[in-house]
């Protein structure tokens, strides 16, 4: 198999890198939908690891957690879906920044 | 590759509490269809579920006892943070029920989702596994979005329930990140094996391990709301319904705290040295943020909010000092918050009008000499969030500083003790509007009965564990 | 027994006081006037009897004490409100309430036509009570309730006319600077509490010799604080500008308080304290010199004042020095037959001046008056005498008391202290005569709207008596043989018992380190008497004093032009008219300071360093608060990357 | 029981007010005023039933409270606080006489004064730390309602600076008995607050340096309370703002309490802190009086001035109390009490006229004696009595004070605050011809009322006590001769001194002969070989 071929490093170091990847898709992107995605990244980023560290350590615990982050995932994509529409219907737009009525 | 048991039946009884309030929650969704507009009905049911659940927990005997393969804990915290929880969430509906009514919120997921939350609640103070803690964090945040922004035609609430998803996911990734470095560097999701793990000398220094916590600290810290990642709780508590922000403000703040507790205490005691300078950081980060920030306020929603950053900044200082005293002083300082907190947006509901209004503090001006005893209320209330005798608030305080010192964090407790100083000024600007101001306008309060029920709660029970706090804390020092 | 009665010496006036002042404004002005001289009257007649009883004493006992009450007190230090009775607090409170009562009587003229007329008999009964209280306590601090006691009256009855600026000011400045002696007075008390274990008189007196060394650190200090507290009170350099700007005061208030009896009080503390003071002779120089310095320094001023009382009021301040001086030389005795002797004549040419005033409707020029003997021949003849007597013309009162002092100053002091003293009483001479002639005698220069008076029975009786006082005074101490008299045999048991028992005590220790009797041994063995050198001496004042009479008779009679001549455009004379600049240069010196350093000490410490610290804390904090705010945008972006941003600087913390 | 019952009579009558209609203000009035006046003849009871032999607690009381932590309910009086919490039910009663006119919300005014009452009675009582700090800052509300409602025109920014100052200090304080406890659990093994036993367990096990730090907590808590120089700066806003019977309670028990913290706590609990640091409390209290004198002379506002004049008078009641000996600690309590007659006094005057004329600017008044004479007297016998004038109250405290200190600290300390007598004279005076003397030249002033018949009652009982403590103090200062001695045997200096230093005893003139008498011997062999 693989085992020898692909270290744990690489692995993480994809995960770690697609991680940091999500966050500055949040920290720089204006659209909602974009920056949910980008959140959605950091947490495929996180199953990678999960699985890798999976692999090497030869135990389950990791893949029972990464199934039970997609659930989550596939749940939160739901709520905020929901929560971006119901936004949109108050305020057609998509662009986060418009959305400061609430500060200081 | 062992056998896969079916769950025993004294898993199922540890496990009570949940099961009772998810069919609770579920049967209440499924009422709804029946129940029409009026939503009485459904809140007494809600509140029966409740009392059952709080009941429930107690039929696990002995204590402490470990289900479902040690992922799944029945002790005296967890029964104390449920009973909080039950309270908290009972309070919550109590307080929710008219001002929806005067809100036009009239939805019945509305009671299903606290009940749901309070499930996920109960997890996360229970779980010992972190895949579990994880499933905890996840339950209570997303039954917290769709509750910020239930008023779905209130622009308010619709940002706010906007932020805190975004942002909620966002640190759900740390958080994620964080157990999964965990989980690689030691090998395991149960905490009590990640302890044993950890024991070991060289795990101390592994880096992975050192990053996983510090990943942790993110997300926990995001979610009881401690600086700096405390942005989202202003913008939220003040956009959420009133009801909702008494709720997020004490009981899945609660049960993030306890996770925080469990995790930091049970799972990494050993590595103390490198995360208390975090967590102290952490600690002091957010009492100062939270009180400076309170001090400019003038929306009491939003001055309450950074008050209990700044709470948060407290409570920290419990899981930094991890003694005997500091689980115990947490549990008191959490129940008396409750109290207090709960009492407090009582009176900000009872005083408020249909959109959220009379929020701002000249609203409350010239209040003692119109209404004196909801006045005295709401002095005593913040009083005791301010941490001044004889009220709740300064024994759980004095418990907590003394939880510290025991363990020789002097300098936290200092700088406690200074911020605090400071927390009095806003908490006191409440005050001198109420007392020394002459009315601005006229007050039109409807005196509604649950409303009144949760500020009398919150009164006897602010008063009554600041003068005879010794039930409490012999329950909680087991 | 007689002496139990003390008590009520002091009581009577006090009561008088508190009737008075209670119900003074509904009993009417008579019965007030009755109150306020019968409790004086009283008080002299239970002294009479205290004295009586005091002489049926067994032999050799010369002390009476009565203790009320204990007083206050703390761990071993314990004060008794209590009372002494010995020879010189009788002589004491003879003048007081002697000299009192006959100025109530006066008073009662004087004053009549005022409406607060009971205030003021409330204060001068308090101030007489005070002042008995200060002669006859058995104690330090009872003698400082007195003591503080008659400054506080003092204080009301110099601002009795509280509507004038200038009164009030003056009776804030007698209080104020009266405080600066007390200040030291207390301290003293503590210092000899320190020493002795005690502030009880007899037992320090007593003590003395044994607890203090001669000349040593303690002593010195004891005394010289002590002495500070009676030139604030006694009205001595470097303290006794108050005193003329207390001529304020209604007349009798002066008579009464600030020339018999309250301005004595320092020279009374003396000699009751005389055994500490003999033990220091450092302090004893000062002593003498302070009051040679003062008695030559106000004759100089009284020379140049045109106001009748302010003249007065420096002859008093250099009558006192006089006193001061003699304490200084060790002639306790001469010191207290001045004080007896100055009572009477000063009283007198007070209430004399007061009738002269009463009759020209209050003015107090001099230069205005002139001629008045023909309108009030008593008040004129009355006045005359007390001069002649303050002059020290024999046989009256005056020139056997100087003559005392001066023989002292040459015989115990030395000669400079004898050369001042000479030299003051040719000035007094001078000006008192100034002051006659020019009120009595030559062009009247009244306003000729003004018809003057002679003064009711009421106020002239009162001259009369104490002007018979002033003349034959002096038999108190008209020398008998080898220069003992009856004052002196009096009051010896006072002050000469310590002495011995110090001598006995000091020559017992010398005698131990082998050493030779202490320099002041001759205090308890004066000199050989030289009858022909008081002779002398007393010649040749009084031809000192006639020559000053003859210089004022050729100014102000023959040649009323010549003061004039000699003084106009003199910077000199401009200079001791206002009274050597000294108000001025201790309001530029003291007060301006003082009140500077004040205005400073608020509005720039305590205002903004002190107070502008915790509102600045509190300030930036509020700004910290304001700005912090920024942060929160609203942005969920920013938001974001605050939680990137702790993501990373916990890493850094971390690692 | 009974002590207990007193402490909380007041609180329970402010509960009682609370069902009063609002509308019904004569029947308020009379029923605090009732209130205040029988917990004022309960606690003569106990002046009464007081045993002044012995330094023991008395009255005491020691029932478990949070037994979990070992905090009892413990309260009991001895000598020091005897005077202490009478004087607090006295003022407490002649406050609420002086209130009856307070305009708006009398019902919560007067809650309030009963309130405040409570908390004060407590934090003397308490000797348990827990209950003692609970006392310590529950008071502190009603204060800053007092202030904050009925004061004056900057009444909230004063209210406010009273409270969070004195909460800073506080808060620290907070933390040292929090670690006190701690130690206590581990050197005794007995977890407890209590301060008796804290009292004897306490000094011997920690160290110097340790000592010094818990001692500053405690002292930042008590001279902001005080409050001493350089912490004195919220003392005349509130006393400005705060209405007339408010500047009376902070005058006559708050500022008591920071002198009664020391006694109580810094002094039993560090003697040899306490020792260490006297000198600095020594300077500080002499700058305190010079300054508070020199400070009160340029004052415009009467009430600034008495306010400033405070900071000057509380100076010399922490000098004596760090003189360490038993005069200067007796005269600070007897001053304590003084100083809360006389500047109340003061304060009441000072109100009387407010209430006339809605001003306290010196300028405005003068001649004023002509107008209302028998104030005039009144006022001169407060202010006498506030420069020490012999014979009353005043002196009788200074003096002890200054004495000790002369014999505790040093001669020089002693006359640097013995200066403070002079000045004390200057403001007073200077004051009282502005305000009193002089011609009534300004019209308003030409109509006053002299003071009525309510107002003389508050006064006179007042001015009586000025004159008793003056004349006649052993039925005041034989209550804590006992506890005082004992205190004193405790913290005297002499337990840490090397021992050579105190062989001869009390009086050191014994010293000075001797050597004295060496130098005089010199002296003579020298004059008698020339």
């Amino acid at each position: 198999m693989f085992e020898d071929s692909v270290p744990l490093a690489h692995y993480l170091t994809l995960s770690a890198v697609l991680f940091v990847i999500g966050i500055v898709g949040v920290l720089v992107r204006r659209n909602v939908i974009v920056v949910f995605m980008s959140i959605e990244i950091m947490l495929n980023a996180v199953n990678i690891s999960l699985i890798a560290f999976d692999h090497y350590l030869n135990l389950s615990n990791g893949q029972i957690f990464s199934f039970m982050v997609m659930c989550v995932a596939a749940a939160e994509v739901s709520v905020g879906l929901a929560i971006i529409i119901a936004l949109h219907r108050n305020k057609p737009t998509v662009n986060l920044d418009e959305f400061n009525l609430l500060k200081w | 590759m062992e056998p896969i048991h079916a769950p025993e039946s004294i898993d199922l009884i540890a496990l009570a509490p949940v099961l009772v309030l998810s069919v609770f929650a579920m049967g209440v969704l499924v009422l709804d269809l029946w129940a029409g507009k009026n939503k009485t009905l459904l809140m007494f049911v809600s509140l029966v579920g409740l009392l059952m659940t709080a009941i429930s927990a107690f039929a696990k005997h002995p204590i402490p006892t470990f289900a479902f393969t040690d992922s799944y804990t029945v002790d005296h915290l967890s029964l104390f943070f449920i009973c909080i929880f039950t309270l908290s969430s009972a309070l919550t509906i109590l307080l929710s029920y008219e001002y929806n009514e005067r809100e036009g919120i009239k939805v019945g997921e509305y009671y299903s989702l606290i009940l749901l939350c309070t499930v996920g609640m109960i997890l996360l103070a229970s779980s010992t596994d972190m895949i579990m803690i994880f499933l905890g964090v996840e339950i209570v945040s997303i039954c917290l979005y769709v509750l910020a922004g239930i008023r779905r035609d209130n622009k308010a609430s619709n940002e706010a329930a906007l932020k805190y998803f975004l942002l909620g996911a966002f640190a759900t990734g740390f958080l994620l990140y964080g157990m999964t470095l965990v989980y690689g560097s030691t090998g395991s999701t149960n905490l009590f094996k990640i302890a044993e793990f950890v024991k070991s000398d060289s795990a101390q220094s592994n880096p992975l391990l050192l990053m996983g916590i510090v990943l942790l600290v993110i997300g926990f810290g995001f979610k009881v709301a401690a600086a700096p990642f405390h942005m989202w709780a202003p913008d939220v508590y003040q956009g959420a319904p009133t009801p909702v922000t008494a709720f997020m403000a004490v009981g899945p703040k609660a049960a993030a705290f306890a996770a925080f507790f469990r995790v930091f205490s049970e799972a990494v005691p050993e590595l103390a040295p490198s995360w208390e300078i975090l967590l102290s950081t952490v600690a002091v980060l957010s009492m100062v943020v939270g009180n400076l920030g309170a001090i400019m306020q003038t929306n009491i929603k939003r001055m309450l909010a950074f008050s209990s950053i700044s709470h948060a900044g407290y409570l920290l200082i419990a899981v930094i000092s991890k003694s005997s005293l500091a689980g115990s002083s947490l549990l008191f300082y959490m129940l008396s918050y409750a109290f207090t907190t709960f009492g407090a947006f009582g009176i900000i509901i009872l005083l408020g009008r249909k959109g959220e209004e009379n929020l701002e503090l000249e609203n409350y001006s010239g209040l003692a000499y119109k209404h004196p005893l909801m006045a005295l209320s709401m002095t005593v209330f913040l009083l005791s969030l301010g941490g001044m005798p004889p009220f709740a608030g300064f024994v759980a305080k004095f418990y907590i500083f003394s939880a510290a010192i025991e363990e020789g964090f002097l300098t936290l407790v200092i700088i406690a003790v200074l911020n605090s100083a400071i927390s009095f000024y806003y908490y006191l600007k409440v005050v001198v509007f109420m007392y020394m101001k002459e009315p601005a306008g006229e007050f039109n309060i409807s005196l509604t009965p649950m409303t009144l029920l949760v500020v009398i709660i919150g009164l006897i029970g602010t008063i009554e564990l600041g003068i005879f706090p010794d039930t409490i804390i012999s329950l909680t020092t087991h | 027994m007689l002496l139990k009665l003390t008590c009520l010496v002091p009581l009577f006036p006090l009561l008088g006081s508190i009737i008075n002042g209670f119900f003074g404004l509904r009993i009417g002005k008579n019965a007030v006037g009755i109150i306020a001289c019968g409790s004086m009257a009283l008080s002299f007649l239970t002294s009479i009897l205290v004295f009586v009883g005091f002489l049926m004493l067994p032999e050799g006992q010369h002390v009476f004490e009565q203790v009320a009450w204990t007083w206050f007190g703390a761990g071993d230090f314990s004060v008794d409100f209590g009372f002494q009775i010995d020879p010189l607090t009788l002589i004491m409170m003879f003048v007081v309430s002697g000299v009192g009562f006959i100025i109530h009587v006066y008073a009662i003229g004087y004053m009549h036509e005022e409406y607060s007329f009971y205030r003021f008999f409330a204060y001068f009964n308090l101030f007489a009570s005070a002042m008995l209280v200060l002669v006859m306590g058995n104690n330090f601090l009872i003698m400082f309730i007195g003591w503080e006691g008659v400054g506080c009256c003092s204080y009301f009855l110099i601002g009795y006319y509280f509507e004038k600026k200038s009164a009030c000011d003056a009776g804030t400045k007698a209080f104020v600077v009266n405080r600066i002696g007390d200040f030291a007075f207390l301290l003293a008390v503590m210092y000899i509490f320190n020493v002795f274990g005690t502030i009880d008189f007899t037992e320090v007196m007593h003590a003395a010799p044994e607890k203090l060394v001669y000349a040593g650190e303690a002593v010195t200090l004891i005394t010289f604080f002590l002495f500070i507290g009676a030139t604030g009170k006694s009205a001595q350099i470097p303290l006794y500008t108050w005193l003329p700007d207390a001529m304020e005061g209604p007349t009798p208030v002066s008579a009464l308080i600030h020339a018999a009896t309250m301005v004595t009080a320092g020279v009374y503390m003396i000699v009751r304290c005389s055994a500490l003071f003999n033990l220091a002779p450092m302090t004893m120089m000062i002593v003498a010199g302070t009051g040679a310095a003062t008695a030559i320094m106000a004759a100089t001023i009284g020379m140049t004042q045109f106001d009748i009382k302010r003249v007065l009021a420096y002859s008093t301040v250099s009558q006192i020095g006089y006193m001061i001086m003699a304490c200084g030389v060790g002639a306790y005795t001469a010191a207290i037959f001045h004080l007896v002797t100055h009572a009477f004549f000063k009283a007198c040419l007070f209430l004399g001046s007061g009738s002269v005033i009463h009759g020209i409707h209050g003015e107090q020029d001099m230069r205005k008056m002139g001629g008045l003997k023909n309108y009030m021949p008593v008040t004129y003849w009355t006045f005359l005498v007390s001069t002649l007597a303050i002059a020290g013309i024999p046989p009256l009162s005056g020139f056997f008391s100087k003559d005392e002092v001066l023989y002292h100053a040459l015989m115990d002091g030395n000669i400079i202290f004898w050369g001042m003293g000479i030299g003051a009483a040719l000035l007094t001479a001078f000006y008192m005569f100034r002051l006659v002639f020019m009120t009595f005698h030559g062009e009247s220069r009244v306003d000729p709207s003004v018809h003057p008076h002679e003064s009711p029975k009421v106020m002239t009786m009162p001259l009369v008596i104490l002007a018979g006082l002033a003349t034959v005074g002096g038999i108190l101490g008209i020398p008998l043989f080898h220069g003992w008299h009856i004052l002196h045999n009096w009051l010896e048991p006072v002050l000469h018992f310590d002495l011995a028992n110090a001598l006995q005590h000091s020559e017992h220790m010398l005698h131990e380190a082998g050493k030779h009797a202490p320099s002041w041994a001759h205090l308890l063995n004066p000199k050989e008497h030289n009858l022909w050198l008081e002779v002398f001496l007393m010649a040749f004042s009084a031809c000192v004093a006639v020559t000053g009479i003859v210089a004022a008779y050729i100014f102000y009679i023959k040649r009323p032009d010549l003061p004039e001549k000699f003084t106009k455009g003199q910077w000199g004379f401009e200079l001791v008219q206002n009274k050597y600049g000294v108000d001025e240069i201790y309001d530029e010196a003291f007060v301006k300071p003082t009140v500077q350093a004040s205005h400073l000490l608020w509005k720039e410490v305590d205002a903004k360093a002190i107070d502008g610290t915790v509102i600045g804390t509190a300030k930036t904090i509020g700004w910290f608060s304001k700005h912090a705010q920024a942060f929160q945008s609203g942005f969920v972006r920013n938001y974001a990357l605050f939680i990137a941003v702790g993501f990373i600087s916990l890493l850094l913390i971390m690692f | 029981m009974f002590l207990t019952f007193i402490t909380f009579l007041p609180i329970i009558g402010a509960f009682l007010l609370a069902f009063f209609p609002k509308e019904n203000e004569g029947a308020i009035k009379q029923t605090a005023l009732a209130v205040a006046a029988a917990d004022f003849l309960l606690s003569l009871y106990l002046w009464t039933n007081f045993d002044s032999s012995t330094h023991k607690m008395q009255f005491g009381l020691n029932i478990p409270w949070i037994e979990s932590w070992g905090i009892n309910y413990h309260i009991g009086l001895d000598g020091i606080t005897l005077l202490l919490y009478v004087m607090t039910t006295f003022l407490t009663m002649i406050c609420i006489i002086a209130s009856w006119d307070v305009k708006k919300h009398i019902r919560e005014y007067m809650m309030a004064m009963l309130a405040l009452s409570t908390g004060m009675l407590g934090v003397f009582i308490s000797l348990d730390l827990f209950m003692f700090y609970v006392f310590w800052e529950f008071q502190l509300v009603p204060m800053y309602i007092i202030v904050g409602v009925w004061g004056g025109p900057r009444r909230i920014y004063a209210a406010v600076k009273f409270f969070i100052y004195t909460a800073v200090g506080s808060l620290l304080m907070l933390v040292a008995i929090i670690w006190i406890y701690f130690h206590i659990k581990e050197t005794t093994g007995v977890a407890t607050a209590d301060i008796l036993f804290i009292t004897d367990h306490l000094s011997s096990s920690v160290p110097l340096g340790t000592q010094k730090w818990l001692w500053a907590a405690f002292f930042l808590a008590f001279a902001i309370k005080v409050p001493m120089f350089p912490f004195h700066t919220w003392l005349p806003d509130a006393h400005v703002e705060a209405p007339t019977a408010g500047s009376v309670i902070l005058a006559g028990v708050l500022l008591k309490m920071g002198t009664y913290g020391f006694l109580r706590f810094n002094l039993p609990f560090f003697p040899q802190a306490s020792y260490e640091f006297v000198d600095i409390i020594a300077v500080l209290s002499i700058i305190g009086i010079v300054y508070g004198a020199l400070v009160a002379m340029v004052q415009e506002d009467l009430k600034k001035l008495v306010a400033y004049s405070s900071v000057s008078h509380l100076g010399f009641v922490m000098l004596g109390i760090f003189a360490l000996n038993e005069y200067g600690i007796q005269g600070a309590l007897i001053q304590n009490i003084n100083h809360g007659i006389s500047t109340g006094a003061l304060f009441l005057l000072v109100g009387v006229i407010y209430d006339r004329r809605h001003t306290r600017m010196i300028k405005e008044f003068g001649g004023l004696s002509k107008q209302m004479p028998v104030y005039a007297i009144c006022f001169m016998i407060a202010a006498l009595s506030s420069i020490g004038l012999p014979g009353m109250n005043g002196f009788i405290g200074e003096f002890l004070e200054l004495l000790g200190t002369f014999q505790g600290i040093g001669f020089l300390y002693a006359a640097c605050a013995t200066s403070g007598v002079i000045l004390a004279a200057c403001y007073i005076l200077w004051m009282f011809q502005r305000v009193m003397f002089l011609e009534l030249s300004n019209p308003k002033n030409m109509n006053l009322k002299d003071i009525n018949t309510r107002e003389l009652i508050t006064i006179v009982p007042l001015l009586i006590l000025i004159f008793w403590i003056g004349l006649y103090p052993k039925p005041f200062m034989k209550t804590f001769d006992a506890s005082v001695t004992h205190l004193v045997s405790k913290v005297s200096p002499d337990n840490f001194r090397p021992k050579q230093d105190h062989n001869e005893g009390g009086h050191h003139a014994a010293l000075i002969t001797k050597t004295e008498l060496a130098k005089l011997s010199q002296k003579l062999q020298k004059t008698s070989h020339n």
